[in-house]
């Protein structure tokens, strides 16, 4: 870890830049709250400015100038396209399938890419920790051409399996998406602080395909709670340019 | 027509023990005034149904108001956890609190088929998830043209709707913007239904984006300035958002929830002229967690 | 992103023979400009959709461009019968025209679940009428919660949607407001569509009442001034009453509504920056027909 | 016939004033285009000022100055408490039973009330008559708490029976729209050029229960296709007043 001494960024700053380096100009991001928020409001401020971010509050086309504070910022609204109620959110904009990209956190994420953010426990009625639970993030996941999921990384939270599918990745494997209808192809993109995964095309199981600069695979086969694949051609994320972090920054000290 | 009337009234009026409540407002506009005037005149037993049950429903959970909760996404959002509400499920504290589950799809649709006048929607839902295991208000639909399922989910229809708009006239049209929410659809799912407002006003100017309900399908308004603190109305406050993290000081215990309870809810009255609850001063602050958990909404 | 063009490069892109075509707008922004450009462009075999078939479908008919109507509604409105629909359906005249018939409550929610991506929308609807018997598109499904039977109607989604509204931005967003109809959902449910506007403008200033379609909802905007004449753009036009009844006059007779097509239609250019048919100087309403039927909408 | 040189007004007028008065304040009007407007616009300048009209092309509250020239003329919208989609009139306002009156005309309407606006003849597929269709009047019909249908009346267009139900009033009589599950009371009030008709409360036929002074219950018959039955209580609609008659014409007249 001698490279830690020299970095002049935390991992929390990579992950959101990786992140924000997923996303191109012109789609459409549903975008949830917090890490994703984060990352798709940066993209916007630097490679990607047309990025169109849909929020589940009701707005098209949202440019903050900071971060929203929540969902329910109104800066979401007074800077929107279009300013829509949610019910039509859901039933015509997101249903449909005009979304590109799904932008969402996770409480507990899987080898499959299947969400928890229900209950930790098996038992749901009686939970060790209760969480929020589903929001819009089941009809995002199932609805958007495409699943990004922004999380920070342990062994805690990357398990074998969720205690509770709240939003379907892959379920256990290739092919059930199809079975069940899904028309998005689901999560094809994790990005954690400590480096990117991405469904094997033959299993659909997570397999480490990138790892930030200064990381080890080592490192993030200990923070996964499954024995975790890695690419033939791992690859190393690029450290944020001096543009990407200012921008960040900025981004973050904006009120 | 709605009869324009204090608070005070309207609850005592419009909502009773064992009554289903929705109080609903999509983080803008949410009426935490008439849910503080709901704890103070201590209605038991309700099912309370709300999207998303932040800070308005942790203080009715933790007040002992509700005996159920129909929602989809139960948070303090931006901050973390609501531990009012994570100790009714979990504890029983201070009453069992019994869940119904949904996602935000399948709530909005909910709403949707209340107001519409019909008994079911449908949408593309659920699948794959695991939440049609614990919610039997989850069903499956089979489509009289395609063959393809789809998910069906009841119509609610709320015995009262509270809502929190900008303003109204004085002949009950009610007037509001900004992000809407599901507001629309709570007011006309429900039998019963009240407004707070900002202000009533000689006559409503036309605003961009403004949803308005007619006074006729509103049952009571009432005048509550700031009435949606810590939440927002868009052209007349901005969102507390140190609230939102000062709350998780307040909700964390049972003492400091009583003792907040005692001192802010009974100890003041209704709110009239001027929202019970002020904006706090820093010195009310000194517990805050910053502890945030991100999970997507 | 849409793509700002000519009307006549517009409908000879997206409008193919053989489509299903809905051109919507409820008597306020129809898009009778683009309806024309249709029967310049002589499409053939088209499904025609749309609630209220009036003048613009009467053009369409008479000139031989739809083999099928979906509708609920086909009149001219305040002056009676549409007599070009009236010829095609009763003697074929000029091709054969098969009609699929629906209440406006049926078709508006044809168009939700078009819009929504759902195979099918459910209503209170058509209960003891005889629609049910002559269209095949009326079925019954069964609430999975209350056992109560409703009516079911299959989704429309045009292959070409085409509207009228009142401005687009350079980057294609489109704004309208008034009586917004079943527009938005019309786009929405189609695979392509076509928005022709008042007037393309730097900046769309918001407006009461607006409805907004983002450039990424739309495919095509072409400027089309007056482009819903003889119907209206709420704050640039106003209905041209005398017209609606100057088209009785026409629509009558097939001579007369032949040498109106050939001079009118084919004998001008697509409009671009004015709509091709102007207001009509009195002169030309020699022989207007007062009779009227009046019956329900 | 010796009144008639005496009127001061026509046949038609006494039939937009009589549906006129037939509406209170405060009621919500559902308004079909034509008679119904004029009536219900005539009630809103005479005794009923706060009357709710309703427009099918998405307007809540209409106060028009004008006769509106159609369904969508800029006056219901501009004068309206709210606009609204056309999708959200049917489904939020009129479905649920919001709507006190539904005000219909009728191409046919028969002894039951039932109303056709679609075809003239028996064979839909070739019909005498081609009419415009059901537009919003099944719905209207079976959704509203009462309906009331203004006509002219003529032996032509009252008939025996319906040649199609385009919305259904009482069937073949008493009972059928509550085994139908129709939520609203059906056709209470007709209102013609000649008198008013009601349903008899055992069967649900229409009865005579008022004829327009000057109008002889002959006259009424000779303008009905079945056998028309009287109530024992036959009224006289009082001739139009001084202002109903103002009332009208101005409105009429205006532009």
């Amino acid at each position: 870890m001698t490279a830690t001494v020299e970095r002049t960024y935390t991992s929390d700053e990579m992950m959101s830049i990786a992140a924000a380096r997923a996303l191109t100009g012109g789609q459409r991001v549903f975008v949830g709250i917090g890490l994703p928020s984060t990352a798709a409001n940066l993209a916007r401020r630097t490679h990607a400015e047309d990025l169109v971010l849909i929020y589940e509050s009701g707005t098209l086309g949202s440019k903050p100038t900071r971060l929203p504070a929540s969902i329910g910022d109104g800066i979401l609204a007074d800077t929107a396209d279009a300013v829509i109620s949610v019910p039509e959110v859901f039933n015509y904009w997101l249903q449909p399938g005009r979304i590109d990209v799904g932008f969402l956190g996770a409480a507990q994420l899987d080898k499959f890419g299947n969400i928890n953010t229900t209950v930790i426990g098996t038992d749901y009625a009686d939970p060790k920790v209760r969480l929020p639970g589903a929001g819009g993030a089941p009809e995002i996941a199932a609805s958007c051409h495409e699943v990004y999921v922004v999380v920070r990384q342990s062994k805690r939270s990357f398990v074998e399996q969720v205690d509770f599918i709240t939003s379907f990745g892959h379920g256990r494997g290739k092919g059930e998406r199809e079975k069940l209808g899904l028309p998005g192809a689901g999560p094809t993109l994790v990005i954690t602080d400590l480096g990117v995964m991405r469904p094997d095309p033959e299993t659909a199981e997570l397999v480490l395909t990138q790892v930030h600069e200064g990381v080890t695979v080592e490192q993030v086969k200990e923070a996964t709670g499954w024995d975790l694949k890695v690419a033939p051609e791992l690859e190393t994320t690029p450290p944020p340019t001096e543009a990407e972090l200012q921008a960040l920054r900025e981004l973050k000290a904006a009120k | 027509m709605a009869e324009i009337t204090s608070l005070r009234d309207a609850v005592a009026q419009l909502v009773h023990d064992g009554d289903t409540v929705a109080l609903e407002g999509f983080t803008h506009l949410i009426p935490h005034a008439a849910g503080q005037e709901i704890i103070r005149q201590r209605r038991r037993d309700l099912t309370l149904v709300r999207m998303t049950p932040d800070i308005v429903y942790d203080q009715l959970i933790g007040a002992g108001c509700a005996k159920k909760l129909i929602f989809s996404w139960g948070g303090n959002p931006g901050v973390g956890s609501l531990h009012r509400f994570r100790d009714a499920v979990q504890n029983s504290w201070p009453v069992p609190l019994e869940i119904e589950e949904h996602s935000h799809a399948g709530m909005a649709n909910r709403y949707v088929a209340g107001a519409s006048g019909l008994p079911f929607a449908v949408l593309r839902g659920y699948r794959g998830t695991d939440l049609p295991k614990h919610t039997d208000t989850i069903k499956t639909i089979t489509c009289p043209f395609t063959g393809e399922e789809l998910a069906a989910v009841p119509a609610i229809n709320p015995d009262v709707s509270i809502i929190h708009a900008q303003r109204a006239d004085r002949a009950g049209n009610v007037q509001m913007w900004g992000l809407v929410g599901v507001q629309k659809e709570a007011v006309l799912a429900a039998k019963r239904s009240l407004v707070t407002v900002e202000e009533i006003v000689d006559e409503l100017t036309p605003m961009p984006g403004q949803v308005i309900l007619p006074t006729w399908a509103v049952t009571a308004v009432a005048e509550v300035p700031n009435g949606a603190h810590p939440s927002y109305a868009a052209g007349y406050s901005e969102r507390d958002n140190e609230y939102y993290a000062y709350w998780d000081s307040i909700g964390r215990e049972r003492d400091s929830f009583q003792r907040w309870l005692d001192e802010k809810v009974f100890g003041t009255e209704a709110a009239t002229s001027d929202h019970g609850e002020a904006p706090l001063v820093d010195a009310d602050r000194v517990r805050v967690s910053r502890k945030t958990q991100e999970v997507a909404q």
